[in-house]
């Protein structure tokens, strides 16, 4: 029974993982950005919602709601401004400037907001739970896990359904003729990084609500979230939810032979995959 | 009468690598122009030029009269030029029919050219259509390139050697469809290397020899000789 | 009178600590208009860790070097409090310590921390607090006021903390043994860890009623909201360092009331300052109104680091010479805002004996105020009775 | 197009900014040797500082800037060959100065075990799994309980005073053991960086380097003109990892106390040396050492202002690569074709005299 | 005579893509043989099975007596291939005189000391010795295509292979490019030259190979292929 509960949290945790990361895999897939400030962009969206909730008080689901468009905005402008300028065959570029940027986020948040410990309150919501059989799940976490599998269906409908997506995948694929196309690489790039803090946002809400935060919270969880890209593969948002589970369930099936081995299972899950699969588990045929 | 489409003195450079010098081209309404030259002429480099793909130096690209020379490719596609370019450059990601789609993308107007229209002039390509691009022949590819561009009815179709790896009965099947899309109202420049393909197909003919037009005239006019010259820089 | 004495300070002001050095400006400008009117020629050289245990150590060295300090002050966490401190014995300059149990930071700069037989006394560094037996003392008397049924899961990570308190030779683990508690310890978890299922199982399976360890904040709310969904309730959680701000807790929403932790400086303390004549409340509040902030425990022991430190200057005969200091360091009896300390007669094992000095621990409860907020009751002074109990200890509900 | 004629061909390297430059840098490491003798304490521990993180820059610019491996896990080799050192030294009980040496072999070890595994990446898959491979040796280090696990732990005391030298520096210049060890500390720092500089140039002088660049310009392209890239570039991963290993043990020599989360900071020992590298300019030796200058001068005048300092470096980092992607070098280089340390091979003599000169930027 | 280098039912698809199928032929040593082929019949694909920078999907690659079938391209060239590629491949950050020093000491295992005399009469040889200290990213189209000629020279070939060197020569530089080639063939290296620039082609070569669709459809003395009906119909399309 333990071994089922100990798989069941950590395909939650899982969700979680996959949440950080669907905002990545968009990113990364398609333009091939590394993103370093990843992680502190869902800090920035945690405590925009914090705000918002303290100076309209706001039930956090609709705070989070008001922060989508300002996350949105910032992200294109980000992207438009800043970002589109280090695209290129080189690696560095996005890697320093994005470091650059997630160190500028981190202080300045501690700045603005110090160092104290935070957390969005979700009231009776945080400690309810459904029992789904002999396990009991938190409501917070199924939540958590559902909106995961929502935001990678509602982004493989926007990939695989929509003008928008063809663009991207066109772009992703040589800018240089989708140009011929009519589509304009630096706006269709700053519309994904727009999109990718759509789902920022969504994280930062359960970021926020799950635990406390701080200012330099953020880095913590990136490499979690880079791995659960490049182990579902570049560009498959599928492979993200599953790289995601696979390092949740490898991190609570470490802890429950000892807790020693929890953060060290979900790497090492991670090493293992590519070393049978370097371009992990569901890569794009063309790459 | 204005052009539709002109070219003026137009350069263009590869870092410290002159391609284009000084390139005068000319593209009435309804007419159909061929550009030849050897490998490396600086055809590819004027059409990339005239799209908007490559920034140009100095020299103008006028379309309508109105300068287009300093616009990005987007822009210039959304006001009617299209190109196919050399290599058919198929997205390998999407699908066939979603790589005609993608032709639409920054300019969506009414005309002869749909779905439909484009699957009527290329059958095939309507089996294949869930196929992924690359998936396909090089003819059936370089049909995708082409009706992808039609999807947006350019007023200008730019073709960079449509017949460029293909059989010969791919390419008598590919230019058999330009009486069609020359009645349905477009423009076209085609770039060749097939200079008795070009000479059938063609109002007027340029040859590029070294970044630069060394003759221009109907193909009617123009002795084996003159192209000769004009195509290796030697007279035979 | 000749040059300044140079005191170097360094504390987290910045980083993930730096609540604990929140009060730092507040108590250096009090101290420095204390020690003018007490007729003292200081300065104070203020540095910021971070919170990075790398630049702790350059800052320290920087100060001795490059500032020519007589003194150093350090406090908050071992994560600053140890490589200062072994910077300042190798440069053989005076250091004083705080906010750090004793056993971390002195067992914590011990080369081969595993092997007692290997450890030494320090030349030149005194550190002033509690130890783990305190903290254990203390939480055990707060449960031994509930009734359970002595089932004791413990939440210990791999850190300067929870290395200690989790030892099984100084830390909670045979004095627990002793007093008839069963401890479950799963094992040692790395800082923000995501998921505490497997300790949640542990705890369920062993049918935990008490819960204890050094956690921090976020990890605590990770493991306090999951074992509330999964439905694990224990009657009593005793935590160290989580709870210690009134933020954190705030952080909790209703979920903080009645977690229990251990105290070691409140308003009430019934000490004064022996700088400035102060008292505990008067303090706290000088703080509260000088920030709009509410009061922290730190802020009493960084005042108390300073009283030692003038206490320590007039005392020396030669205040820039480092033998000097550290005799009159070791030969300090003060009354300070934190309570009575004195260095090499503490109820402390012989090897820790010179350098420690204790100051008493009391244990209390996180109470929800009607208006909101939390009030810190303190729950249990069998340890130091000197210091008044304000309530009864409660189960959570 | 004449036909061959094998003649006085000469091969030249030399430049007359780098005679002058070389004379100038011997009389410099001259100098910087007898430091110890006119500059005070904390100016020779600023030294050392600049020194030990000239030689991670440097070392870190020849895996990217020269073999195209963007490591960003290169704490790794630091915090391994710091605990390698502590082990050798706390527990075996030997000699610091050899513990620093060991510790050089035991990450060259590291590396050629994560090898295999980061090898199989590519760029941005590349320097993540670097990334995960530094956190995975983090973790397992953690649970090293006789060096105090999660905790960390200090230097004995007498392991310094008994330093091979320190007490004869101590007594040679009669100063406190603590400020004994500093200099002999210093000294280490300088023979690594000198040694670790001249080891770069030297390999770029040599065909070895010549290949180098070439897979960095072409891969497929060397490759078929007989380089082993896969050969050259393993080669280059492991001594970077040794001489980053060494460095890594002396400064933990001079701080003496380690703990995991110090020793495997992502911050201090792989983003700031990338700072330092991209600042400098990336792919040349010089690069690095400028850069470490203006990191170290940033440092000094901002290190007070708390956030406001790190702001302030991310935000110069930002800018730098935005709009001096070749860095502060590769400005100045760039405008005047100074370079100290060249390595373009100049053809000369022969059968025609009319080639013509070079200038120009360096091989980056 | 052993044939210095023979290929067997070598094959290569990309995807649905066949660009080599079944090719099979052998070079004897000394010989210069001619490929032509219209644009993407796999002639360049086929220089770089033989050189390794593909891997044959079947099939068998022998050079000098050796199956090289899987060695990398490293190991065949330090045998004995040299290469140019069609789209010049320089070595942008290094000099034309050190481009050929990579080549000339990796390709041979020497020392620098001991290549460099030989890499400046290349140099020589094709031209290029007025550029010879000039970083290869500055070179003009011509130049890299005898940058090209000049590295795989210097890596001291048995068997040259050459991929479209004459496109975009004005006939006297074509002409000096052909006797160039010619001296190198008659110092006794194979030659296998893909090119379109027919009667520079066929004034070297003793046998041409025509192939479409990766298909070898014919094989024999020039004169005999340009006269057959499939190539004029295939390869010079309608004739002009
Ligand atoms: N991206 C580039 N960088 C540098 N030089 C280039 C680039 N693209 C083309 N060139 C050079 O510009 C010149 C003109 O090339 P272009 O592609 O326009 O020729 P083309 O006439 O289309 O030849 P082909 O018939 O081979 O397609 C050539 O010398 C070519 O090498
Ligand atoms: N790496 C690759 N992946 C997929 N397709 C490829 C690849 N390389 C070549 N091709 C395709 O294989 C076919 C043959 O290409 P190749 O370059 O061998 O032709 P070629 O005969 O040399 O033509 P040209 O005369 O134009 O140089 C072309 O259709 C080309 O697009
Ligand atoms: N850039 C991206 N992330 N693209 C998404 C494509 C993912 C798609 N589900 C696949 O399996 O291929
Ligand atoms: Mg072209
Ligand atoms: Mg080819």
């Amino acid at each position: 029974m333990i071994w089922v509960d100990t798989i069941v949290q950590g395909v939650l945790l899982g969700g979680l993982y996959a949440l950080f990361a669907a905002g990545l895999s968009l990113v990364f897939g398609v333009m091939r950005l590394v993103n370093l400030a990843h992680g502190d962009l869902i800090v920035l969206g945690a405590f925009l919602i914090l705000v918002i909730v303290s100076a309209l008080g706001l039930n956090p689901f609709l705070a989070a709601l008001v922060a989508l468009p300002v996350m949105f905005c910032l992200g294109w402008g980000l992207q438009f401004v800043v970002l589109n300028r280090t695209l290129g065959d080189d690696i560095l570029p996005p890697l320093l400037v994005t470091f650059g940027l997630s160190i500028v986020i981190q202080n300045a948040l501690l700045e603005g907001f110090s160092a104290d410990s935070r957390r969005i309150s979700v009231g009776g919501l945080e400690a309810a739970s459904v029992s789904l059989g002999p396990i009991a799940v938190g409501v917070m976490p199924l939540l958590t896990f559902l909106s995961a599998v929502a935001v990678i269906i509602a982004l493989n409908a926007l990939f695989y359904r929509t003008a928008l997506g063809r663009a991207f995948r066109a772009t992703s694929d040589d800018p240089v003729t989708a140009g011929l196309m009519g589509v304009d690489p630096k706006r269709l790039f700053a519309t994904a990084t727009g999109i990718a803090m759509i789902v920022v946002t969504i994280a930062a809400l359960y970021l926020g609500t799950r635990s406390n935060f701080d200012p330099t919270i953020g880095p913590a969880r990136l490499i979690y979230a880079f791995e659960a890209v490049i182990i579902g593969g570049l560009g498959s948002f599928w492979g993200t939810l599953a790289g995601g589970v696979i390092i949740g369930v490898a991190q609570t099936m470490g802890a429950a032979i000892n807790p020693e081995w929890q953060i060290l299972s979900g790497h090492v899950a991670f090493l293992l995959v590519l070393l049978f699969r370097p371009r992990g588990l569901f890569p794009r045929a063309n790459d | 009468m204005t052009a539709l489409l002109e070219t003026k003195g137009l350069t263009a450079r590869y870092g410290d690598f002159q391609a284009l010098f000084g390139v005068d081209l000319r593209l009435d309404a309804g007419e159909t122009v061929a550009i030849i030259g050897a490998n490396g002429a600086g055809k590819t480099t004027l059409m990339r030029s005239i799209a908007g793909v490559l920034a140009n130096g100095p020299g103008e690209v006028l379309f309508d009269g109105q300068p287009i020379g300093a616009l990005p490719a987007a822009q210039v596609m959304a006001r009617g030029i299209a190109m196919v370019p050399e290599g058919r450059k198929l997205f390998p990601s999407l699908s066939v029919e979603e790589n005609l789609l993608m032709g639409a993308y920054g300019r969506k107007v009414e005309g002869p050219w749909r779905l439909d229209t484009v699957y009527d002039l290329f059958p095939v390509l309507k089996e294949r259509r869930n196929n992924p691009g690359t998936a396909l022949s090089g003819g059936q590819q370089q049909m995708v390139a082409i009706g992808r561009a039609l999807m947006s009815n350019p007023r200008v179709l730019l073709c960079d050697e449509i017949s460029l790896g293909l059989a010969p009965v791919v390419i008598r099947d590919i230019y058999a469809a330009f009486p069609q899309i020359r009645a349905a109202g477009a423009s076209i420049v085609i770039v060749e290397q097939d200079i008795g393909q070009a000479l059938k197909v063609a109002d007027r003919v340029s040859c590029m020899m070294e970044g630069r037009v060394t003759l221009t005239g109907r193909p009617a006019e123009l002795s084996r000789e003159d192209i000769h010259a004009a195509y290796f820089g030697v007279h035979a | 009178q000749g040059a300044a004495v140079k005191i170097g300070y360094v504390s987290p002001q910045t980083g993930p600590l730096a609540a604990f050095a929140e009060a730092d400006s507040f108590i250096i400008d009090g101290f420095k208009a204390a020690a003018q009117a007490a007729g003292l020629n200081v300065e104070v050289i203020v540095k910021d860790s971070q919170s990075n245990p790398n630049r702790a150590a350059q800052v320290a060295n920087e100060l001795i070097v490059q500032d020519g300090i007589s003194l150093m002050l350090v406090a908050s966490t071992p994560e600053t409090t140890n490589p200062v401190t072994t910077t300042c014995e190798a440069e053989e300059i005076p250091c004083i310590s705080t906010v750090a149990p004793w056993q971390p930071w002195f067992i914590g700069q011990q080369a081969n921390p595993g092997d007692p037989s290997s450890w030494r006394p320090f030349d030149s560094s005194f550190h002033f607090f509690w130890g783990l037996e305190d903290v254990i003392a203390v939480f055990t008397n707060m449960w031994a006021q509930v009734e359970t049924n002595k089932q004791v899961g413990g939440l210990f990570p791999n850190d300067g903390d929870g290395n200690a308190w989790g030892d099984a030779n100084v830390g909670f683990p045979p004095v627990l043994s002793e007093q008839g508690y069963t401890l479950t310890d799963p094992g040692r978890y790395q800082n923000l860890t995501d998921d505490f299922s497997s300790q949640i199982n542990a705890f369920k399976q062993a049918n935990a009623e008490i819960i204890t360890g050094v956690m921090i904040p976020p990890d605590f709310t990770t493991f306090w909201n999951q074992a509330r969904q999964q439905g694990f309730a224990p009657k009593v959680a005793s935590i160290g360092k989580a709870i210690l701000f009134p933020q954190a807790v705030e952080a909790l929403g209703n979920a903080g009331h009645n977690l229990s932790s251990e105290v070691w400086w409140t308003p009430s303390h019934p000490f004064k300052s022996s700088l400035t004549g102060q008292s505990a409340a008067d303090l706290a509040g000088g703080f509260t109104q000088a920030t709009g902030r509410p009061w922290t425990q730190p802020i009493g022991f960084v005042h108390a680091l300073f009283e030692v430190a003038a206490d320590v200057i007039k005392r020396a005969s030669d205040p820039t010479d480092s033998a000097a200091m550290v005799e009159a360091i070791a030969a300090t009896k003060l009354d300070t805002i934190v309570g009575p300390l004195s260095w090499g007669d503490g109820p402390l094992p012989p090897f820790a004996q010179k350098n420690v000095a204790k100051t008493p621990l009391v244990g209390g409860q996180w109470r929800l105020k009607d208006g909101g907020g939390y009030d810190l009751v303190i729950t249990d002074n069998k340890t130091a009775p000197m210091i008044p109990v304000g309530g009864q200890m409660e189960a959570i509900a | 197009m004449s036909a061959p004629a094998s003649s006085a061909w000469r091969v030249e390297t030399r430049t007359r900014a780098a005679t002058g430059f070389s004379v100038f840098a011997v009389l410099l490491v001259a100098i910087a040797f007898a430091a110890p003798f006119f500059v005070s304490r904390s100016l020779l521990q600023d030294l050392f500082l600049i020194l030990t993180m000239l030689v991670l820059a440097q070392n870190w610019n020849l895996l990217a800037g020269y073999a195209g491996l963007v490591s960003v896990g290169q704490q790794a080799f630091v915090g391994f060959g710091a605990y390698a050192m502590f082990a050798c030294v706390s527990l075996g009980g030997l000699d610091p100065i050899l513990a620093v040496l060991i510790a050089g072999v035991a990450a060259a070890m590291l590396s050629v075990a994560t090898g295999f595994f980061v090898f199989r990446l590519q760029g941005a898959y590349f320097a993540i799994g670097t990334w995960v491979v530094a956190e995975v040796v983090r973790l397992v280090l953690a649970q090293w309980r006789a060096l105090g696990g999660g905790t960390g732990t200090s230097l004995p005391n007498a392991a310094i005073r008994d330093m091979a030298a320190v007490q004869w520096i101590a007594e040679a210049f009669s100063v406190r053991s603590a400020q004994a060890a500093d200099i002999l500390t210093y000294w280490l720092a300088l023979i690594l960086c000198c040694a670790t500089i001249g080891f770069i140039y030297w390999l770029l002088r040599t065909r070895q380097g010549l290949g180098l660049s070439a897979v960095r310009d072409n891969q497929e392209a060397a490759r078929s003109v007989g380089v082993d890239a896969r050969r050259i570039k393993w080669a280059v991963y492991v001594s970077v990892a040794f001489v980053t290993g060494m460095a890594g043990a002396l400064i933990y020599v001079q701080k003496a106390r380690i703990s995991p989360d110090a020793a495997f900071s992502v911050v201090d020992w792989t983003a700031y040396v990338i700072f330092i590298v991209v600042i400098g300019g990336i792919g040349t030796l010089e690069g690095p050492i400028i850069g470490v200058i203006v990191f170290f001068l940033l440092q000094k005048t901002l290190a007070d202002y708390g956030s406001w300092y790190l702001l302030v470096l991310g935000l110069i980092g930002i800018a730098i690569m935005l709009f001096a992607p070749r860095g502060l070098w590769g400005l100045f280089s760039d405008r005047t074709g100074i370079q100290f340390f060249p390595v373009r091979r100049i053809l000369k003599g022969g059968p025609s005299t009319d080639h013509q000169g070079t200038r120009g930027g360096p091989h980056g | 005579m052993q044939p210095v280098l023979d290929i067997s039912a070598v094959n290569k698809r990309f995807g649905a893509l066949t660009v080599a199928d079944a090719v099979t032929f052998s070079l004897a040593p000394g010989e210069a043989l001619g490929i032509i082929g219209p644009n993407g019949a796999g002639k360049s694909t086929l220089f770089n099975l033989i050189t390794g920078n593909l891997q044959v999907d079947g099939g068998r690659i022998v050079f000098d007596g050796t199956d090289v079938t899987n060695a990398p391209p490293m190991q065949r060239c330090l045998m004995g291939i040299g290469r140019t590629f069609q789209i010049p491949q320089p070595f942008v950050k290094l000099t034309v005189f050190e481009n050929l020093l990579v080549a000339g000491t990796f390709g041979s295992r020497k020392l620098e000391a001991e290549v460099a005399a030989r890499c400046g009469d290349i140099l020589i040889q094709t031209g290029l010795i007025g550029r010879a200290n000039v970083p290869a990213g500055q070179l003009s189209l011509l130049e890299r295509k005898r940058l090209e000629l000049a590295r795989a020279l210097a890596t001291n070939p048995k068997v040259l292979l050459l991929d479209e060197i004459a496109g975009g020569l004005t006939e006297g530089e074509c002409a000096a490019l052909v006797g160039t080639i010619r001296d190198i063939h008659a110092s006794g290296i194979s030659i296998i030259w893909i090119e379109h620039v027919l009667h520079a082609l066929n004034s070297v070569v003793e046998r041409l190979l025509v192939l479409d669709f990766g298909k070898v459809i014919g094989m024999g003395r020039p004169n005999d292929i340009m006269a057959s009906k499939a190539v004029r119909e295939i390869y010079l399309g309608l004739d002009v």
